[in-house]
C-alpha cells in the first residue's frame, strides 16, 4: 500500500461470473495497485446501475446496453469506456432456447422463431434485441415475434419450462443444464447470429472529463483482470489448478449460498467470452443503438459519439 | 297462556347471578320485576324468553298460546332495538316476513298497528329522523305485529325522559285495558311498578333471590284514584331496595 | 350591572377541524406550479424529476396516438375483475370467519400468515399457476384485495350490534334472514371501508400484476418508462395512477352515501 | 304441573364466534401435511411448488453457512428504521390534520393522491432521491408506512370522545394538556390499530426496498431466488416474510394489551 | 359571584334553539333548568360556562370568585366523562396538574375530595371497574377538587338507576348544606327539582324560552318534612310541562 490516501472508487455488480474481473482485480489487488480504494455494490437487475452511477451514488458499472442507458446517456450522465462480454463464434455464449411443446410442434431452429413468443426481461432488454437480431437475420419482422416481458430470468425459465412461452435467450450455464435435464431445447446460439457486443464498462461523465486519471488506473486494473480471466476460463481444461483458483475466487461473490462443489459447475460453465483488453466493438454499438432508436426506445438524436469516451481502450474495428 | 318459572340459577363464570327463582306469570297479568343493578333481571327475563339457557332450572309455558299468534313470547327492549336501516314500517315488517303471510297481508298489519301506536304519519321516517318517545313506540308496535301471547319488556321507558315516560306508561295501560295482555316487566323505577303491576317481585341484589313478592289488589284502571295506597306501597318497596342499593354501590364492579 | 361584572370566559371551541373549501385545490396547485417552477429555472434537475409539464407532454402524447385509452382499459379490466372477485371472495370467506367458530378459528391464523406475502415475491410461482396470460395478472390483484377485505369484513361482523340480532333471534327470525336483514346491513359501514383499502391496494398491485407479459396498461406503461429511464412517462404515469385512486375513492364515496343514507 | 306445560323453546345463542383452541395449528399443520404428500406422491410437480421439506432444507442451508442472521438482521434494521420513521411522521402528520382545519384541508387531499402510487414504480426515481444505500430501502419503507399511519392517525383523533375534550376545556386545561392527556390516550386504540396495517404493509414493501442494491435481507434473497427460479429458496423467503409478520403483529397485540390495559 | 344571563338566543343553522333567555344566578342557591327533550337546555349551560358562544346575548359573571377557587365554573356531565384509561385519583389529579400546585398539595386535595365522596378504598380503580354512581361520584369529587364558585350540572343523575340516583341526590343536600355552594342544575327530573331546586326554571319546547319561573321557599333541608308541599309544586310543574312534552313528541327529530 501506498502512504497516500488512495482515490475511492465504488464498483456496481451483479453476482454474475461474466462480473468476474471486477471480482478478480478486487482479489488480487489490482485496484489497489493502481492506487485505487476499491468497494464493490452488490445490485439485483442491471439498470439500477445505470441510475446510480448517473446519481452519483456508484464510479463504474457494467451492464447491457439497454433502453434505460441510452436515455440516461442523452441526458449526458453516463460515459462508455470499455467493452466486456462479446458473443464470440469459438466461445460459450448467450443459448437460444425452445419450450418442450414448442420444439415438439417444430420450433426447432431459430428461424422458426417467426410467429412465436418470445420471453425477455423487459421491453428495450437486451433479450429484446436478441429477438431483433433473430428477426433482422432470417428476414423477418420484429412484430412476427411474440415478446413477452416478464421482469425477471427467473419468470422467464418459468414460464418456458411451463411451455407458456415458445423461447427465449438464456446464459450458458442456465440452458446447458436445462437441456440436459430435458426441461427445454437449445436450438440455436446467439453467436451465430452476426457480432453483438453484450456488455459494456461506464462510468460517470464527472469522471471521464474532471477525473480522467482515476478511469485510466481503473481500467488499466480492470484489463489485467481480464487478462487472468482469459488465461483460465476460456479454456478451463488448459491448466485445472489455476481454473479451480480462479473459481475460488469468483465462488466468494457468486454463488454463495450453495457449497463450492456445487457452485463450481456453473461458475466454469457460465464463463462467457469478455473482449481481449476491453476493446469496443464500434461498429456494433452503433448497429444496436440504430435498432434502439427504429424501435423508439432510444431517443433519435443520440450518437454513439455522444456517450462514448474514446482513448481508454482499444476499438475492435 | 301461563308461564312457569321453577329452581332457575344462573352463573357466568364464577359470578353467580341468579340463585333459586320460583315464579309463575298468570295469563293476563302484568308481572314487575325490580331489583338493584345487577341482580340479574335482564339475565332472567332472557331465560323466560328462550333468548338463553339457565345452569339449572326451567321455564315452561302451560297451554296453548291463543290462535293466530305469531311469536307467543315477545320481547320490548330498553334501547328498541329498532334497525337503524329500516323505515317504521320496516322494522314491523321485519318481523312478519318470515311467517309467509303474503304482501298485502303484512301491510295489514303494519298499518294497523302503527294507528294503534299513533306513528301512522312516521311510517316511511327513520329511526334517526325518530324521538326516543316515538322510537319505543315502533318497537312496541312492532311486538303487537306478532300479536304475543306474553311481552317481556325489559326496562322498556328507561331510556326515556321523564315526561315521555310517563306518556308512553299511559298508553301501554291503555293498551293493556283493551288487549289483557301477559308480561313480564323489568324496571328500576317504583312508581312504574306500583301503576302497572298486578304484582311486584323484589329481587335481592347479586346473586339474585327473591326478597319478597308483593301483590297490588287494586284494578289497573282505578289505580289513579288511590295514590295513598299506591305511595304506602312504593314507600314499602323502596324500603326494601334501598338497603340493597347501598350495598351494591358500595363494591367494585369488575365487568 | 354592577362594574365589578365581566363576561365568562370563553374557554370552547376547536378539535374540530372543518372542511377549509379551496384549500386541496390550492396546495395541488403550489406544489405543481413550485415543482415546474423549480425545473424551469434549473433548480430541480431533469435527472431527478421532470417539469410537470414534461409529465403532461407525455400524457398528450399517449392521448395523440390513441395509446391511452388502449392503457387504461386493459388496466381498468384487470383491476374490476381482480377486485371484484378478490372483493366477493373476501366477502363471503369474511363472513364464515365472522358467524362460524371453527371456520374463524382455521380462517384467521391463515390470513394473518398470508397477509404480510409480498405479491411480487411470488410473481414467479403466479406465471407457472396461472400462465402469463389475463389470469396471473388478475389474480395478484384478486390475492391482494383478498386478505385485507376478510379481515374488514369479520371485523364489520363482529361489531354488528349484538342486540340487534338477539332481537332478531326473539322474533323467531330464521338463521338466514337474520344474516341477510340484520347481519349484512350492520356490517355495510365496515365493508364498505375495508373496499376502500382493498381498492386502493388493488391499484397499487397493479404495477406488480401488469410485470407479467403485459403489453399493454397503466402499470406496463409505467414499468417500461422505467426500464427507459423515461421520467417523464413515470410521472404521467404515476399520476394516472393517483386519479384513478382518487377516483375510485369518490366512487366509493357516492356508493357510500347511497347505501348508508340511513346514518 | 299440568300436562300440556312445555318448556320455552331455546331461539338464542350463535352469532358469537368463540376461540377454538388448536384448530389455527391444525390448519397450519394438515395443509403442510397434504403439501408435502402431494409433492412426495408426485401429484404436485416440483415446477409448481417445491415440497416444504425442500423449503425447510434451503433454510437449512441458510443457517448452516450462517447466512440467516446476516439476511434477517439486514431486513429488520430496514424494517425498523422505515417503520419507526414511517409511523412517527405519520402521527404528527396524522395529529395535525386530526386538529387543525387548515392542515387537514392540505393534507387529506395530498394523501389520499399519493397512497395509491405503488412504491415500486418509484424505484428508479428512489435511487436518484435517495442514492442506494441504507436509505433508499428505508425511504421505500417510510413512505409506504407513512401513507397508512396519517389516515388512521387522524381518524383516531376525530373519533375521540368530543364531550371527553370539553371536558377538559370546562376545566380550563390547556390545549397541550389536552391533546397530550386526552386526545393522545384517546386515539391511542386507533393509533395502534393503524401501526398493525402499516407494519404489514412494511413488511410487503421489504422486496421492493431490497430490489435496490441490497446485498442482503430476506427480500433480496427472495429476489434472488426468483431469478435463479429456485423455488425452495423462493417459498423459504417467503415463509420468513410469513412468521416475521406473525412476529410482529403478536408483538403489537402484546402491546396493545399493556397500553389499552384500561379498556 | 353571581351570574347573569341576558337576553341569550341563539340558532344552529336553519334551527333555533333559544330565545330570549334572561336569567340570574344568585350566589349559593340552586336554580334548576327543566324542559322538553331538546329545548335546549345543554346549550343555555354550554352558555354559561363559556364552552360555546351564544349568537346574541350575553353571560356575565357578577363579583369576584372566593379565593382558592381554580376553576369558577365548573361542570357535572351526565355521561360523567371520566377518562377510561386514568384511575379515579388519575381522573380527579388531571383538572390540578395544570395548576401548578405541587405534587403533594394534588395529592391531599385528591385524598379530601375521595374522602368527602366515600370514595377512598377506590382511589386506584379504572371507570370500567365503578358503578354508575361510583363514577358520578367521581366526577362530583372531580368538580369539587377546583373549588368551583359555580357548579353547572347537565342531567348529573340521569344516568343512573333510581335507586342510586337518590342515594346520590341525598349525597348532593349534604353536600350544598355544608358548602352552600351556587348551582345551575339541568334535569328532567322533576322530583329531583323541587327537591334540590331554590328556583326552578322552566322552558318551553324549542326554540327554547322561559316559560315560568318557579320559586321554592322551603330550605332544602326541611323539604323531606313538606311533601304535599313538594307534591303540589311538582303537580304544577308536570302540568306545564306534559304539554311541551306532549307536542314535542310529535314532531319528525330529524338531525
Ligand atoms: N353474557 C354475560 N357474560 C358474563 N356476565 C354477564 C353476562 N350477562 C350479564 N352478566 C353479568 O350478570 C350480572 C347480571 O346481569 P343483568 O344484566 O341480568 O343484570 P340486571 O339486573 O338486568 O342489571 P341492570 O339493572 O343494570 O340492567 C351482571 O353482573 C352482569 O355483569
Ligand atoms: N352542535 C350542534 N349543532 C347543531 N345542532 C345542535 C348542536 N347541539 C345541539 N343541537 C340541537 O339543538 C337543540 C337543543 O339541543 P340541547 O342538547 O341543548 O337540548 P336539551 O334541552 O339539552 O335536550 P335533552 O333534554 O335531550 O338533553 C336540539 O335540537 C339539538 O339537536
Ligand atoms: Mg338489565
Ligand atoms: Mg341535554
Amino acid at each position: 500500500g501506498s502512504a497516500l490516501a488512495a482515490d475511492k472508487v465504488v464498483i456496481g455488480a451483479l453476482r454474475f461470473t461474466s462480473h468476474a474481473p471486477t471480482f478478480i482485480a478486487y482479489e488480487k489487488g489490482y485496484f489497489k495497485d493502481e492506487g485505487l480504494d476499491a468497494e464493490i455494490k452488490f445490485f439485483q437487475a442491471a439498470q439500477p446501475i445505470a441510475v446510480a452511477i448517473a446519481s452519483g451514488d456508484i464510479d463504474f458499472g457494467i451492464t447491457a446496453l439497454t433502453g434505460g442507458f441510452y436515455n440516461l446517456a442523452a441526458k449526458g450522465a453516463l460515459k462508455v469506456v470499455g467493452g466486456l462480454y462479446t458473443e464470440d463464434t469459438k466461445h460459450n455464449g448467450m443459448a437460444i432456447m425452445a419450450s418442450n411443446k414448442a420444439f415438439e410442434a417444430g420450433l426447432k431452429t431459430p428461424a422458426d422463431i417467426k410467429g412465436h413468443s418470445w420471453a425477455m426481461t423487459q421491453q428495450g432488454s437486451s433479450f429484446h434485441y436478441m429477438a431483433g437480431m433473430i428477426a433482422a437475420k432470417y428476414g423477418f419482422p420484429l412484430s412476427d415475434i411474440s415478446v413477452k416481458p416478464l421482469q425477471k430470468v427467473g419468470a422467464m425459465i418459468g414460464a418456458v419450462k411451463s411451455g407458456q412461452v415458445d423461447a427465449m435467450a438464456m446464459v450458458p450455464h442456465v440452458a446447458v443444464p436445462l437441456d440436459k435435464a430435458g426441461a427445454a431445447k437449445i436450438i440455436g446460439w446467439v453467436r451465430d447470429l452476426g457480432d453483438y457486443q453484450v456488455t459494456t464498462i461506464f462510468t460517470s461523465t464527472n469522471n471521464v472529463q474532471n477525473n480522467r486519471d482515476k478511469v485510466e488506473r481503473f481500467m488499466r486494473a480492470y484489463k489485467r483482470a481480464i487478462a487472468d480471466y482469459r488465461a483460465v476460463m476460456l479454456d478451463p481444461a488448459k491448466d485445472p489448478a489455476a481454473t479451480e483458483a480462479m473459481v475460488d475466487i469468483i465462488h466468494k461473490y457468486v454463488y454463495t449460498d450453495r457449497p463450492r462443489d456445487k457452485a463450481a459447475g456453473p461458475i466454469k460453465a457460465g464463463a462467457v467470452y469478455l473482449a481481449k483488453d476491453a476493446a469496443l466493438d464500434m461498429a456494433d454499438l452503433k448497429r444496436q443503438l440504430a435498432w434502439f432508436q427504429a424501435q423508439g426506445f432510444a431517443p433519435k438524436d443520440l450518437s454513439v459519439d455522444a456517450f462514448v469516451a474514446p482513448g481508454f481502450v482499444d476499438s475492435m474495428n | 297462556m301461563d308461564l312457569h318459572i321453577s329452581d332457575i340459577s344462573h352463573s357466568y363464570g364464577a359470578t353467580e347471578v341468579l340463585r333459586g327463582i320460583d315464579l309463575h306469570i298468570t295469563a293476563g297479568q302484568i308481572v314487575c320485576l325490580i331489583g338493584p343493578s345487577g341482580c340479574g333481571k335482564s339475565t332472567l327475563l332472557r331465560f323466560v324468553g328462550g333468548l338463553e339457557r339457565p345452569r339449572s332450572g326451567r321455564v315452561v309455558q302451560i297451554g296453548e298460546p291463543p290462535a293466530g299468534c305469531l311469536n307467543p313470547l315477545t320481547y320490548i327492549f330498553q334501547d328498541f332495538a329498532l334497525l337503524p336501516w329500516r323505515t317504521a314500517a320496516g322494522n314491523i315488517s321485519l318481523v312478519l316476513e318470515d311467517h309467509g303471510l303474503g304482501r298485502a297481508a303484512v301491510r295489514e298489519i303494519v298499518d294497523d298497528v302503527l294507528a294503534r301506536t299513533k306513528l301512522t304519519d312516521f311510517r316511511d321516517a327513520l329511526p334517526r329522523q325518530l324521538s326516543g318517545g316515538m322510537k319505543q313506540r315502533v318497537a312496541i308496535a312492532r311486538a303487537l305485529a306478532v300479536r304475543p301471547a306474553c311481552l317481556l319488556m325489559d326496562e322498556p321507558l328507561s331510556a326515556l325522559d321523564s315526561q315521555t315516560r310517563d306518556l308512553l306508561l299511559d298508553d301501554l295501560l291503555d293498551l293493556w285495558l283493551r288487549e289483557r295482555f301477559t308480561a313480564c316487566y323489568v324496571t328500576h323505577n317504583l312508581e312504574e311498578a306500583v301503576r302497572i303491576g298486578h304484582r311486584v317481585v323484589v329481587l335481592s341484589r347479586r346473586p339474585g333471590q327473591i326478597r319478597e313478592v308483593v301483590d297490588l289488589d287494586i284494578p289497573l284502571e282505578d289505580r289513579l284514584d288511590h295514590p295513598e295506597a299506591l305511595e304506602t306501597r312504593r314507600r314499602h318497596l323502596w324500603e326494601l331496595m334501598r338497603e340493597e342499593a347501598l350495598a351494591a354501590d358500595k363494591e367494585l364492579a369488575d365487568v | 350591572m354592577s362594574d365589578d361584572a365581566k363576561p365568562v370566559p370563553y374557554r370552547g371551541g376547536g378539535f374540530a377541524p372543518r372542511p377549509v373549501g379551496l384549500v386541496g385545490p390550492i396546495v395541488f396547485a403550489l406544489v405543481l406550479g413550485l415543482w415546474e417552477a423549480g425545473s424551469r429555472l434549473g433548480w430541480i434537475s431533469p435527472i431527478i424529476l421532470p417539469a410537470p409539464s414534461q409529465a403532461l407532454g407525455a400524457l398528450a402524447d399517449l392521448v395523440e396516438t390513441g395509446r391511452l385509452w388502449l392503457h387504461v382499459s386493459a388496466s381498468l379490466q384487470r383491476l374490476v375483475q381482480g377486485w371484484v372477485f378478490g372483493a366477493l371472495l373476501g366477502v363471503l370467506v369474511g363472513f364464515a370467519a365472522g358467524l362460524f367458530s371453527l371456520a374463524r378459528a382455521g380462517i384467521v391464523p391463515v390470513v394473518a400468515a398470508l397477509f404480510p406475502i409480498p405479491k411480487i415475491a411470488l410473481l414467479p410461482l403466479f406465471i407457472i399457476w396461472f400462465g402469463i396470460g389475463e389470469e396471473s395478472k388478475v389474480a395478484t390483484i384478486l390475492f391482494g384485495t383478498f386478505f385485507p377485505t376478510v379481515i374488514s369484513v369479520y371485523g364489520g361482523v363482529d361489531n354488528v350490534d349484538r342486540n340487534l340480532i338477539r332481537m332478531g333471534q326473539s322474533f323467531g327470525l330464521g338463521w338466514f334472514s337474520i344474516v341477510r336483514k340484520i347481519v349484512l346491513p350492520g356490517a355495510m359501514p365496515a365493508i364498505l371501508s375495508g373496499f376502500r383499502i382493498s381498492a386502493s391496494i388493488a391499484i397499487i398491485l397493479l404495477v406488480a400484476a401488469e410485470m407479467i407479459g403485459a403489453e399493454y396498461g397503466i402499470g406496463a406503461y409505467i414499468l417500461l418508462a422505467g426500464n427507459l429511464m423515461a421520467t417523464d412517462q413515470l410521472v404521467a404515469g404515476v399520476a394516472m395512477l393517483s386519479i384513478l385512486g382518487l377516483t375510485v375513492s369518490w366512487v366509493l364515496g357516492r356508493i357510500e352515501k347511497a347505501v348508508l343514507r340511513w346514518r
